[in-house]
Formats: structure tokens, C-alpha cells, sequence
């Protein structure tokens, strides 16, 4: 789950990160209000997505009309794909240099990773490796003061700048492990005209599967309409741009039934997990999820281990029955635990399946381009 | 020979007496592994098919000498029940659970990392040996004793790609998931090197996935084997994924795509398959004296020792 | 730093240990509306020692009123050695069985120690060896639940009662760690009648050297009015019963200081350590401490290491100065750095020095026993 | 030869900045030892007594090669300061601070454990081996190159007897402060044994006092060692002292009292000396053959290698 950059600044405050004084707001009244409290402001808006400073979502205002003013502009409108409902309005930095620092799971070493650069700000991710210091951690002892100061050192801080990097470093490691974070970022790590280093930016991505531990964070949702009621059914799914809506079962298998519908010239309309051993219920709100899309063609890949091809089968039939009939061409590919079943209850309504993915695949693809889907699904389209 | 577990692995099973773990303790006995205890706290004294459980590893340990354990027990207490069993002392830990919060995932590795447990998953499907013992929840009938170790990210891929291995012939040494999780114990070199050393292996089979750097690694590691490697990728025509903020992009710095990790197994000798089911074929090129394509492939003999 | 009993149970209660329901009073009436309160009640006093069972300090009402007369009794009175001013009224609890449960730190261990025995209350110091079961924790991790059922289970706790044992030493640990605990005890951990586990007593010290890291915990004040005044000056300093007030710096050199003391027949009236480099002012402050208690006899062992000798003589003789003389016999026994400034110093004034601890043992003990210390110091007894 | 420290140990001083550390540093350097830094977070850049600070232990190590460190960093700082040191590797980390909180030094042992770094202390004068290296606070004139090993929980007691010792013609091998703390870093069994080893030590001194079982341990491994041993013990005249509650009395179980160890120590064959000063002529005698007292004496020569 992401945090809006006020919320992980809230999170910053709490444990002692400097952070500059802001109001969050969602009308232009309030905006003025800020500034005529703040004096010179940024104005930001919160959206859960980057590069929203090129997008033109961080401007400036010197009076409280200004801000307002500027409010009103960008309230309502969309950034980076991304409708604006609430800005932050924050006191406008003298901002002297801008480092950059983040902490993120590495993978490959198991562990935390503190990446940080003294060349922070906008083009981050182009920066030359030399001038990135990255340290993982071990997550056994936490990172103790020490490591900070390393990092520092590495950095080539000195003096007050070097104590207060060290300070930050430690709190958002703090951060990081109380709160379960994949990711906290500070970017741009801002070192003010007088001396301060302040958090200027500020995001923090917590573990979904961590997230009953926290239950005072904020909730925050994210996420087409029906990307949310997939994932109420625990289901997961990502929506693509084609027109051949797809459910398998398992991460890799329903990526490598993507790859292979798009082999044969095909365009996958979403991503749909179901796997890990869905029983008939989910299956079947899987199934209506994707027709709710009204795609062209509908894939149903099953290769049963713990996931039952009985169940499978009579989640297709539950569906076909509570909207009588599939609306678009179905094609079913279904081996596996309970292989047998599965199939029979299929043909005694009628529907047929395949035994590989490459006639399954091959078919929905020329099924989505008629589109119909013909003598397999022995239904109609809508 | 085979790789982590075999006939003679005596096995624990954490969370004996829930759902997931009674019904696959049953398939794993019935598959013929040595399934000496259950563990559920509270349960001691119980019995799962036959199976005694006890309140604590150390119990099982102490009366059954177990030295394997796969765990089914809720996320939220994984990562008590992975630090009983390293702590109890076992060699091998199986964590077929998902959603383990990742922080406890890598307190998992640091402590199993600290006292030398070989860790599998997250998230994982398990370790089969096929015909010695099956550790875990894959489907027993995809699987045949034979030559080939596979070595696979994600579960009903693999299943499907070593079924059409069985299909054709080609029977497995040891098949390892690592796990679908951003943090896992085992990772692919960590496999390839045992089963570079196991002499029931004649060549192995690498199914990836895109995200992470970790076939890139095993790229690395593969230009030096002495077997023959083949490779599924998945992920192809996945859009730019959401990325994890900079430091995501940071990390992998270009790696992790699709094409990047094609490139480097390429460049490493591996022959990568479109299509799932081309690996069959491929597998039996590389051991019929077909070899890696690559030229930075190995010198030794490509069929093995 | 000891807590008292009912501190420790409000640590224990607000971390989910339960605890039997109680109230802290001072007089009898506010005793006799806690009973009211809370119906048949325990009335304990609270004072830093154990024993206090024994002692008669744990009393039972069954009404109101009996709680007044009880409280009435005790408030005032001494409890070994100790003067009662409060005590807690807590609701009786039906007793099934008791339990022993603790954790300290185990120097030799290096790590802290879980001791539990199903035969706990008054007598666990005796409970033999077999029915004691000791974990030593590795402080990495902490102590995760698996071990507290490994405890449980050591113990031959089954169902519910090992349930809420395991929870209650996760609890106790975590309280221990958080804490900066030199030892956290349950005692008797009480198996009710009704099935659950409750706290029935409970101990907490905190170790003094980590006190500024808990600015939230209450301050108890424990020792004699000396002690404590010593203790403010940064002294280590204990009253013993004898009149031969000794001053030396380490703690090794002042024990064996009073053991030469008592090897020739004279009895230490205190234990004073001004060792680690005091300078002039703590050690002024020190012999001032022990002159108050009116000894028949001082003596000053210093072997100067980081202890400079000169400051060692200046302290003696601003203490001379203040005080117009020093009233009881001094003997001085001066070796090791600045030797021979802090002998020169001293003799400008008449005082002397040996240069053994034998002779200036042997002149000590053999002062106190005369009432004068005679051509040593040169002053006059008060 | 000398246990733990010697003329080619490259020392670095954490806290080289402060009062205590700058102090000690000169004393150190003076008497010979190699002093190589100074650490001091914020400081780098600065010397003290020609001796360059950096801010961390790394660049220390970098630039220098140190491998043992003496800290005198303020009581609050110490676990990190000893982290610091460990984690970059060092052999021996003498801890002179007092008053470090004892949770922090539970984590200080055991991290020093899981990496094989020898802690000496907290609270203690440090380690000198005569001629060779100085790493503490003790008064360098109580000591003299010679073959007494001396093994000490209290600092002015051992001087005290120290020099003695040196007065009597009895110089030392190696003298260890163990501290003063409740949980420290070496206790007397591993020294004994680095004595028990060592060829330049003919005969060891354990200055111990009441509290704790330490001295009841060292009785134990005595009996095993070929090398005669004297000790004294402090604490006679102490009156039955404030107990830890019931826990400490289970943890020592009457052990710790000054008549228990006394009688551990010489049924294991140690000469007790009854007074400080009678320290020395039990270690002439048992240097001179005088032996053991015990029935359960080394069958070994007695005056050593």
C-alpha cells in the first residue's frame, strides 16, 4: 500500500525527520488559507504516482490568492493518469543542494538496502553509479548509528551535515522496519540555504501482506474500480489494454498465457491470478469480474495441482447459469487434479476443452479476431 | 542421487493439523516420504494419518530425529514457526505459505543464514525427488525419475513444463520452486551449483520469471557449469510494471526486464524457450549432444559425468 | 532501581498480563472503599524486600470495615526493617496452584535467563533442581513464542493453561527487554480455580544504568538517608554495622580493605568506593558522608591509578579546613601516581601516610579499639 | 610470547577526542604500544598526539590495519562504539566505559560471539602485556616483563597485587581485567586456557571476589591445567548481600558466597592467599615446585614449559 506524500511526511514528523510545514487541502479556500499562514508555498498534488513535478503538479504561489488561485487549477484535473482530489500546501524552501536517499527491500541479498547519493532530486535514476552509496543491512541488529555514519562518510559529509544525514538515516531505517515498509524514499533530501537538511519529498510503500499490523495506518485504496473488487475477493488482477480477458491459475502460468496469446497475435485485456487453490466461489466471481469488461474472447487455463478441475468447472457452470450463458466465446484449457470430473461436468452442459495451451491459445486468439468463438462455447454472443 | 531431499530426509510437518497441512501430509505419505511427526502447538498428543503430532519441533526432533520440515502454518505465525525449526536444528525448511509480511521474511533468512539452514520459499511449491520423497504441494503425477533438474520461480508453470518433461520421456532428478516471493531462501544458483554437483543430473531447466536480478545471476553462475542449461522466461508482453520508486529502479538498474534476462542467459550458453512447451524438445537437444548455444558455454563433456 | 509491587503489576497489566484488580491506598478509609469496591480483598504492604508473607505484611478482609482495621494495623509499622506507607487492597483470588516464573541475567550466560517451576510461592528457593526449568535466551532475537512453548512444554503444561503461560512469558520478556530489567518475577503465578493464570505478585528492577532511557517509569528511592546522599554524589556506598569508616578506591581493593579490617579484629562500619578517578570535590564529598555517621575510627586506602594521590590529599585537607580539624582518628595509606605531592601536601599540614595497606590495617583497627588514633593525625577526637 | 596483546597489536582508541581518551592515548602510546588512530564520529581530520581521528572504525582499519580497539566513548554510545568495532572485523575490543546499560551488554556479547571477536570488559582496567602493549588505564609502573599470568575482576586490587608481584621480582606474561560488570566479555576460564597455552606464562594469579559463579568455573577448568595457580578472593567480611530476588538466588543456588569459592579453588589445587600481600610468596613457592595443595593437581611438571 502507498502513503500520499503527506502521510508518510506525517509518519517523518512523528519520528524526528524534519519535514517542512504544510497543510493538506482539498478546495481553494483552504489552499489560501495555507499560504496566508505558511507565506511563500508549494503546492503539490497527492497522487499516488511519480514524476508529478514534470507533469506540471508542483507549483508555486508568494500570496494566499496565489495559492488559491493555483488550487483551483489544479484540483480536479487528472496528473499522470491520476484524478487530483487533495493538495499539499507547504511553506516554499531555499533549497541549496538535493541528496537523495531511500531504504528498499533487496531481493537478491535478502535484506534491507540503503541507497543514498548527494545528487538527489528529479534525474535520480540516471545518476552514474559512483556517485550512488548503497549498503544493505542486516536486518538482525537494525542499522545502529555506526552504519549511519558510514553512509555518510561515504558521501563525503562532513561536519553538521554529516550529523544530521546520520540522524535521518537512522530514524527512517527506524521507519522502515516499524512499519513494514517495502520502500521509504526521500527524494529530494533537500539541504536548505541555512544549513538544515529537510525531507522536501516523501514516500513510503507499506507490505500489503503486513498491513493487520498497522491497523493505525491510513487505508489508502488504489486502483481501477474493478481492480479494487478483485482484490476484495482476493484475487489477484491488473487490467491490460486488449480484448482477450484471461484466468489462470498461478503467477508464472497466467504471465506465460499472456506471453503466449500475444505469440500468436493476440492482446490480453488483464492479468487474473487465481491460483493458490481458489475454490468454486472465488472462481466464479473471477469469471464474472472479466466479463463485466466485456472483452472479445474469454480464457480459462487451468493446470490442476492444488487448484481442482471439479471446481473449476462448476464455477464456469454457476456462472453460466446466473447470467444464463456466457456472453462471449469461451475457451477452456483443463488438465490436472481432477481432470476427469472436471470435464464431465462441462460436457453434460455442453461446453468443450482443450488439453494444451497451444490449441487453447491458438483458438481464443482466432476466436477474439471473428469474433466468435464458434462451435466451442456453444453460446452466443451478447 | 538428487538434491536437498531423497529418500532417507525425515520430515516434519508444521501446521499438521490444519486444513492444508492434513491433507498434504496424506498426499506426501502417500507419495511415499518419510513423514516421521506433525507439529501443531496445542494439538501434542494427536494424530494426522498415523502421524503423531507434538506441541514443538524439538519434541519431534528428539523423538524422530526429523530433519526436514515444511510448514503450512497462517502467514502470521510463519515466521515464528520457520525460526522453531532452525533453531531446532533441521537442515532443510520448506515454507510453502504465502503472504509472509517480507520484514519477516528477512529476519527468516538472516537467522536461517546465522545457523546454516537451507531455507525454500516462501511461497513455494516445495522440493520433489521424484520416486524418493516429495516435499511440498506439487501434483505427484507430473513427475518421473530421471536426468533433468528443474529449478522454477513460479509453481503451475513449472508443473506444466515438467509434465510435458514426463510426457516425453524426460524424467527429474530434484525439481525446486524457490518460491513467488521478493525474499526466498534457496535462489537459482544456489540450486545450479548443487545440481552441478549431483551426479543424478545430466542437465537442468531454468523457468524464470521477469522482475529482480536473479536470472541474471544464475546467467553468471551458468557460463561456468559443466551441464547444459535450458530456460523458460515468462513475462514477455508484460507492460513496464509498476515500479517500486526509485530505489526499485534504482537496484535493478536496468535489469529485470524480459529481454535483459533472454540477453544474459543467452550470452551464457542456456537455450531459451519461446513457448513452454519448446522446453521438452530443447531438453532433449542439449542432452543429446546438442549443447549450449552461447559461446562462452562450458569445456567438459556437455552429457554429464 | 526495585519497583514496587503494585508498579510492577501496572507494567504487567498494560502489556496484557493479567493481574488480580487492586487499588494503591495510604489510610485506612481509602482502604476500606477499596474493599468495597472490590469485595473480599488481599491487603499488602508495599515495601522493597520480599518476605513479606512471612513477615505478616499480606493480610485478608472479608468486609469493608475489616479492610479499614487491617490497613490500620499496618500502616506505619515496620516490615522487615522497613516502614510501611502503602499498601495495595487487591481482590482475593481462589488459589488453585502456584507457579514460579522469572527472568534475570545470567552473567555467566552472558544472556537472560527464564526460570519457571510449576511448584512456585514462598518456598521456590527450595524447590529442588528437577522441577526448575532454566532457558537461557539469545538476546538476537528475543524470545519468540516458540520458546516460551518449549518452556511450556518443559514443564509439563498442556491446553489452556500452557496457552496462557506462553503468552504471559512472551509478555514478561518483552517487559524485560523494553525495560532495561536486571529481573522481572512472577511469584506466585496463581492457576485460579476458574482456569486462568494471573499475576499474584510481582517484582520488576530496572537497572540503574539504563534509568535515562525510561523517563516514564516512577522513581523509587531506596536505602538509608546516607546512602542516598552518597548515592547523589555518584558514591558507591553501603552502612555496615561496625565503627571503623573506610574510604578506597575500587570495588575489589575496598572489600578486601574491610576483610583486612575484620582479619585483625576491627569491624567496618561501611563499604565506600571512590574509585574510577574521582577528583577532589566526590572525594570530599565522601569522607564528609562518613565522618556524618560518626565512626570511631577512618581509614583512607588508596592505591592511585587513574585516582591522582594529590587529589587524594587535597580532598583530606579541605575537608580539615571546612570542618576546623578531622574529629576521630585518620589513618592514610598513599602509594601509587602523584605520590609523592600527595605525601608532601599532607605532611605541610602534620599528616601522614603509610605506605602498606598492612600497617595503615593494623593502626586502623588498632585506633578504633584505643577511641584514638593517636601521633597519625594529629587531631583531636570530637 | 603473551596472551591477547602484544608489541605487534595495532591499537585504535575509540572516543580519542574526549578527556579519559586523550589522556589514556598519550599513556598508551608512551608506554610503547602501537596506538595506530584515533576514532572520534565528527572529529576526523583532527590528530592527537600526532596519532590521526577518523570518524569511523572502517577508515581505521583502511588507512592502518588496526585490529583491536580500546573504548572509552560516554556510557549512552558504548554498544554502538563496540558494534562499530566488531562488525569491522577487529580481534579484541577492550571496553573501559562504566555503567553501560546491561541489556546492551547482553547485545554486545552476543554479537561479538556470532562474529568471534574478543571482548575485554565493560568496567575493566584493560589488558597489558609487560614490555610489549599496554591497552587501559592501569598504572604502568606496577608492572615487569616476567611469567606470572594474572587474570583479575577488580582493577586497583590487581595492581595492588601487581605490584607486589613486580616488587618481588615477579613479573607478568600478560595481566587481564575481566570488569566489573554482571555480563562481560572474557571470563576467567578463557583466559586460564590462553595462559594454559601460552609458553611465556609459568604460573597464573586470579584475583576474584564474592558474587557470581566465575570463580567456581575457574576452579573447574584448574583442575585440568599443567600450570600451578594462586589466587585471592575479596569479599570475606561482606554481610549476606542484597539478594536479586528469588531468580538470583536460583541462578547461583548458593553458589557465589566467599567460602564456596575458596573451597571450589583449592579443591582444585589453587593456592588461596588469606591477605593481598601474601599473594606473592604463594607464587614463589609454587614457582619454586612448593605445588599445588590440592589432591587433584596436574600430573604435568609444575614450573612449565
Amino acid at each position: 500500500m502507498k502513503l500520499y506524500e503527506h502521510m508518510a511526511k506525517e509518519v517523518f514528523g512523528r519520528q524526528g525527520i524534519p519535514v517542512p510545514p504544510g497543510r493538506v487541502v482539498t478546495t481553494a479556500e483552504e489552499a489560501a488559507d495555507a499560504a496566508r499562514e505558511l507565506g511563500e508555498v508549494a503546492v503539490k498534488v497527492q497522487i499516488l504516482a511519480g514524476g508529478r513535478g514534470k507533469a506540471g503538479g508542483i507549483r508555486f504561489a508568494s500570496t494566499p490568492e496565489e495559492a488559491g488561485r493555483v488550487a483551483e487549477e489544479l484540483l480536479g484535473t487528472e496528473v499522470r493518469g491520476l484524478v487530483v482530489d487533495r493538495l499539499l500546501v507547504e511553506k516554499k524552501l531555499a533549497i541549496d543542494r538535493e541528496f537523495y536517499l531511500g531504504i528498499a527491500v533487496d531481493g537478491a541479498a535478502r535484506r534491507p538496502v540503503v541507497i543514498a547519493s548527494t545528487q538527489g532530486g528529479v534525474n535520480i535514476e540516471e545518476v552514474p553509479e559512483k556517485l550512488l552509496v548503497r549498503q544493505t543491512v542486516d536486518p538482525t541488529w537494525g542499522l545502529m548509528p555506526y552504519r549511519s555514519r558510514q553512509v555518510a562518510r561515504r558521501l563525503d559529509l562532513e561536519g553538521s551535515e554529516a550529523r544530521q544525514f546520520s540522524q535521518i538515516l537512522v530514524r527512517l531505517f527506524a521507519i522502515f522496519r516499524s512499519l513494514d515498509a517495502e520502500l521509504v524514499e526521500i527524494n529530494p533530501l533537500a539541504l536548505l540555504e541555512d544549513g538544515r537538511l529537510v525531507a522536501a519529498d516523501g514516500r513510503l510503500n507499506v507490505d500489503d501482506d503486513a498491513l493487520s499490523r498497522h491497523p493505525d495506518l491510513p487505508r489508502v485504496e488504489e486502483g481501477t474500480e474493478t481492480e479494487r473488487r478483485a482484490r476484495e475477493a482476493g484475487l489477484s488482477y491488473v487490467e491490460l489494454d486488449g480484448d482477450i480477458a484471461v484466468m489462470a491459475n498461478g503467477a508464472g502460468i497466467t504471465m506465460a498465457t499472456l506471453d503466449i496469446i500475444q505469440h500468436y497475435g493476440g492482446r490480453p485485456a488483464n492479468f487474473l491470478d487465481a491460483g493458490g487453490g481458489a475454490g468454486v466461489e472465488p472462481m466464479a466471481r473471477a469469471i464474472e469480474i472479466l466479463l463485466s469488461r466485456s472483452p472479445r474472447a474469454l480464457l480459462i487455463n487451468i493446470f490442476g495441482g492444488i487448484t481442482r478441475c471439479d471446481d473449476v468447472a462448476r464455477a464456469i457452470l454457476k456462472v453460466a447459469d446466473a447470467r444464463g450463458g456466457i456472453e462471449v466465446p469461451l475457451v477452456i484449457r483443463l488438465v490436472g487434479t481432477n481432470e476427469e470430473e472436471g470435464l464431465a461436468l462441462l460436457k453434460e452442459r455442453g461446453f468443450e476443452a482443450y488439453r494444451t495451451m497451444e490449441e487453447a491459445a491458438r483458438r481464443v486468439v482466432a476466436a477474439a479476431a471473428a469474433g466468435n468463438g464458434g462451435d466451442d462455447s456453444g453460446h452466443t454472443r451478447r | 542421487m538428487a538434491i536437498l531431499v531423497d529418500e532417507k530426509t525425515r520430515v516434519v510437518i508444521q501446521g499438521a493439523t490444519g486444513n492444508q497441512g492434513r491433507f498434504h501430509l496424506a498426499q506426501m505419505l502417500a507419495y511415499g516420504t518419510r513423514v516421521a511427526a506433525g507439529v501443531s502447538p496445542g494439538k501434542g498428543g494427536q494424530e494426522v494419518e498415523g502421524v503423531p503430532v507434538y506441541d514443538t519441533v524439538e519434541q519431534a526432533v528428539l523423538h524422530h530425529g526429523v530433519n526436514a520440515s515444511v510448514i503450512f502454518v497462517p502467514a502470521p505465525f510463519c515466521k515464528d514457526a520457520a525460526f522453531e525449526a532452525i533453531d531446532a536444528g533441521l537442515g532443510v525448511v520448506v515454507i510453502i505459505t504465502e503472504h509472509i509480511p517480507v520484514h519477516d521474511a528477512m529476519d527468516i533468512m538472516a537467522f536461517a543464514r546465522q545457523r546454516g539452514t537451507v531455507v525454500v520459499g516462501p511461497n513455494t511449491f516445495g522440493v520433489i525427488s521424484p520416486g524418493k520423497a516429495k516435499l511440498g504441494i506439487m501434483p505427484a503425477q507430473a513427475y518421473a525419475p530421471g536426468p533433468v533438474g528443474i529449478v522454477a520461480r513460479s509453481g503451475t508453470l513449472s508443473y506444466e513444463i515438467a509434465a510435458a518433461l514426463t510426457a516425453a520421456g524426460l524424467g527429474q532428478s530434484t525439481v525446486v520452486g524457490l518460491g513467488g516471493d521478493r525474499v526466498a531462501g534457496l535462489n537459482f544458483v544456489e540450486v545450479l551449483k548443487r545440481f552441478e554437483e549431483d551426479q543424478a543430473t545430466q542437465a537442468v531447466v531454468l523457468v524464470g520469471e521477469i522482475g529482480g536480478t536473479a536470472e541474471e545471476e544464475a546467467a553468471e553462475y551458468i557460463k561456468g557449469m559443466s551441464k547444459p542449461a535450458v530456460a523458460y522466461v515468462a513475462g514477455r508482453s508484460a507492460p513496464p510494471g509498476k515500479r517500486m520508486g526509485h530505489a526499485g529502479a534504482i537496484i535493478e538498474r536496468g535489469r529485470g526486464t524480459f529481454e535483459g534476462k533472454v540477453r544474459a542467459l543467452e550470452a551464457a550458453g542456456v537455450r531459451v524457450a519461446t513457448l513452454p512447451w519448446e522446453v521438452a524438445g530443447l531438453v532433449e537437444e542439449v542432452l543429446s549432444g546438442g549443447g549450449p548455444a552461447g559461446e562462452t558455454g562450458p569445456e567438459t563433456p556437455l552429457d554429464g559425468e
